[in-house]
């Protein structure tokens, strides 16, 4: 199904949940995710299901002052 | 030196340090852990997909270093919030450097903003640092609003200018009661040391260590001087005088 | 640090340390010992004929500390000559401060008869370290008759009021090939690290120590600000900019 | 006999040495001694013999900046 | 000098001046009439039951004076609009000087609340000239709401330390599309002249000129001042270099 | 202002300009005529053979200015003696600005050269005033063998630094019985106005003024500012405080 | 009638105006009134009748900066 | 006869006086003149003879500080 993921159309698999999402997308990092503008809470992520054209926010740390 | 208490918090050093700008993350963990500093700065940022490794800067931090998400890039307090929260879901803490630029050109911060944001912020649960103007009635607001810490600038961000103005500096650590951290614009340790001078309980350093020549060396001379101005402003320095004053005894001169 | 070389003579620290105005000598080695320095002035003074006890003040160095005597109170060239020749007999040394100063008011160095006294001082074989007026003619030529460092002056002895002139400082720096020790008139770290990171072989301080509330904590402070401005000096620091430049990456940023 | 020791008049023993004076007033740490603006040697304090009005400056070290 | 433009108003002179903590009205008036100014602040009081003059400093004014009136002593926007308003009735002018300040000892300006007052008294038919802190944010945004110039801080009221932060002024100067007038803090003609030079339209300075020994002389001294830096800033003056030039020529020289 | 007293000779203004580095006669002209200078240094060099017009400088002079003639590229007093007394036999004129320089890199004066060289001027006849190191010692002694005045850099000749350190400045103005002209250095009118507030009597302009983008209006913010500063010396600054003080009345507001 | 005046209870003549009333208080120079909490324009000072403890506000004009 | 002017050779009439040698090379304006290292006052010029491989210096006022 069709995703948005930080601004780019992405394929994932069907009603996969957001640790699918995560590992269909080679992410295991220390990440934070927003589905639809809502925080996703990490204890909820494996049971959290995604929609078609749901628009999730994956984030990570970078360098800053 | 007394630990520095943020909150619920306590840290060894009064140096904090910025994570942005070094040339790699070898450097970074070099110059950090050469700093002695015990909390660091982090931005939040999208993953760029196909991206391999993530958030590989937080394997790269020395062993023991608290980490200080920061909302940079955020413009509304609401912005800031959802900054603070994905922050806070990923790292499992509480500290959040609240950073509401009014413009991308002089990266002043957003006062007023800064306030609103504090207060959400606080409301959620947050320890709030927050980075302000060097505004001695901004900086008494946000402390009395229940900040666990002002971080007034000390210049513009990344100008290395040092502490442009002492003289409202020092009216701000008189007048707040929270702790005080001076950040953004110091430019050498010599900058810091005085920061420390006149009173402030911290400082913050990112572009004046990345991106000198040498940021390791550069780390561990902040280091000496954030202690050395610490230590300094307690010993209680001599007041300065137009005029001189022998060190040396004026009578017993050998005589012909 | 590389070790600090004044002729045949090395020093692991480059904080020099008076040892005038401090209150007991119990004091005097406590603050010696927190500072770091390996070698402290002294003056010479005739015994009070019926004093038990003669030079006190060397018992209650900390170990390991070398001594440099002074010619404070000379007005001439043959008066520091006499109590230089006086000092080396009873000390076994050939390191001496020259100082020969203008007048009792303000304390200030007299450039000429300093150069003369130190031609006649290291004609007598002594290694000589002239306090002198920060003035880059001056420095050269006490540099070009052999001198084993110069000593400009911050600000008058006493004052407190650090780095006056930081532009004609550097001047010296870049012009004297022996090693530039900035004396008198540092009020507190601050200052000394700003001294070293102007680019000063080392500093002397001995009111700012003494006379702080807490000398033995200002001392430690003192030690540690000159290791910060050495080790920033070669660290190469950022260059001042009047604008601002972002710590945090500009792009990335989570969007709505 | 009279000598001028640091600007004072004081009585020590006829012909001692410097050496002698020194026990002679009790001095026994880090001196340096001037006989008639000429400095003694250490080396040289026993085996100095002091004259009448001899004029010696007997220092020491204080503190100093 | 081109006239300074404030509203539909011009002025010849760039100084304007102050009139509280004069010794007399005659001293007032003579110090007024030395400056050159051609714009007073007052402010507005309780009349004292029972004295018999009333506003007799508008009578000892020079002639050719236009009024500022102040709201000086105000603590919220509606008290500020209250005695604007109270002063448009008497005196027959737009013109007023906002002034909101946040607390009686720092005598700091509160930045929002004079943003809210500046946006009532506009809507309300006044020319507004802000008091305001040396925050560019806070300039910019009283410049957007249609203030008629800005009246920057250079250090605390009344304590003559001059501009402490020459940085951030110009930044204002920079960023700020209506006049900058200087406000407060200024202690000396030479501090009037720096403020200009940076590129400030106009100063205003009270204490200065009211507390010297001579008022009638540093009035004369600030107006000779004001007009120097505004000629300076605007003929262009030479870049500061670490190293010198020669000033006369180095060839031809007369020879042996 | 009362007249400037140099031996024999009283001037008007209190501003000597110098004459070099302008782009052309007309400019020199006009600057110096709006400076309000009444004696403008010369340079002494080799007329170029086959040069048809000679000393054509002399003829662009405002009427009225009277001729400082110095002698600077001379390195040794014999050089400075032979020059001067050219000067002297062509210009009708005793005054000389001595200038022995120790270096054609920094441009500073050689102290001891110049003491030597003012005992020979002022037995030859002249009335001598000599650029010099900002250094009390020195300038007492210059005063003592009877210079008519002495003249401190303010920092080094072209550089527009400004006044670097104040603090001597001061010292020298308090210890020195004949005039002081701050010479070399000044950047601004600001500048100058600060050398005069410090209380000096005159000071001497050139580089500030002939290379400023508009010559002659820069030279007409410089006579403004040395006035200004005149002024405002004799006027009585109010002291520098660290905090504020209210210039409105505290008592009489309205109130609801 | 009994006004309050600056904060001030005085007496004042019955149904004086503002203009009344600052000329019963000898006051003739530059001023400003408020009457209740709200401007008087001076247009309106000779018509403005005044009532039993009105609060009134006068202003004038002191040194300030 | 063969002079030194400002260092340069220069050929002039012979036994000309200082004044004849400023009006030979054309100059006319404020200018002092040496003679062999020797000030030559100006009321000296016009009778100040000149010999064959004088060195002379004239110098004239330029722009200086």
């Amino acid at each position: 199904m069709k995703l948005w993921v930080n601004g780019q159309a992405i394929e994932a698999p069907e009603a996969c949940s957001v640790s699918g999402l995560l590992t269909h997308l080679n992410i295991d990092g220390t990440v934070a995710v927003e589905r639809n503008g809502e925080l996703v809470r990490r204890a909820d992520q494996a049971s959290t299901r995604l929609s078609v054209k749901d628009r999730l926010e994956i984030v990570h740390f970078v360098g800053g002052g | 030196m007394e630990p520095l208490v943020l909150g619920q918090h306590q840290f060894g050093s009064r140096l904090l340090t910025g994570t942005g700008r070094f040339s790699s993350l070898k450097r970074t963990h070099e110059a950090l852990a050469a700093s002695g500093s015990e909390l660091c700065t982090l931005a939040v940022r999208r993953i760029d997909l196909g991206q391999t490794e993530t958030s590989a800067l937080l394997k790269a931090l020395p062993e023991g270093m608290h980490i200080l998400p920061n909302t940079a890039g955020c413009m509304t307090a609401q912005e800031a919030l959802r900054v603070a929260r994905l922050a806070r879901e990923a790292l499992d803490t509480d500290l959040v450097k609240l950073e509401i630029l009014a413009d991308p050109m002089t990266l002043y911060p957003n006062n007023p903003e800064t306030v609103r944001g504090a207060q959400m912020l606080i409301e959620d649960g947050f320890t709030v640092l927050p980075y302000c103007g060097d505004d001695p009635v901004v900086c008494r607001e946000l402390a009395a609003i229940g900040c666990a810490a002002v971080m007034p600038l000390a210049a513009p961000i990344g100008s290395g200018l040092g502490v442009v103005n002492p003289h409202v500096l020092r009216l701000i650590i008189d007048q707040v009661s929270v702790p005080v951290i001076v950040d953004a614009g110091l430019g050498s340790p010599m900058d810091a040391c005085q920061a420390m001078e006149l009173g402030a309980d911290a400082v913050l350093v990112n572009t004046a260590i990345a991106a000198a020549d040498d940021p390791v060396a550069m780390a561990k001379a902040f280091g000496l001087a954030v202690e050395a101005g610490y230590l300094s402003f307690r010993a209680g320095r001599i007041p300065k005088k137009p005029y001189a004053t022998a060190s040396s005894p004026i009578d017993g001169v050998v005589e012909g």
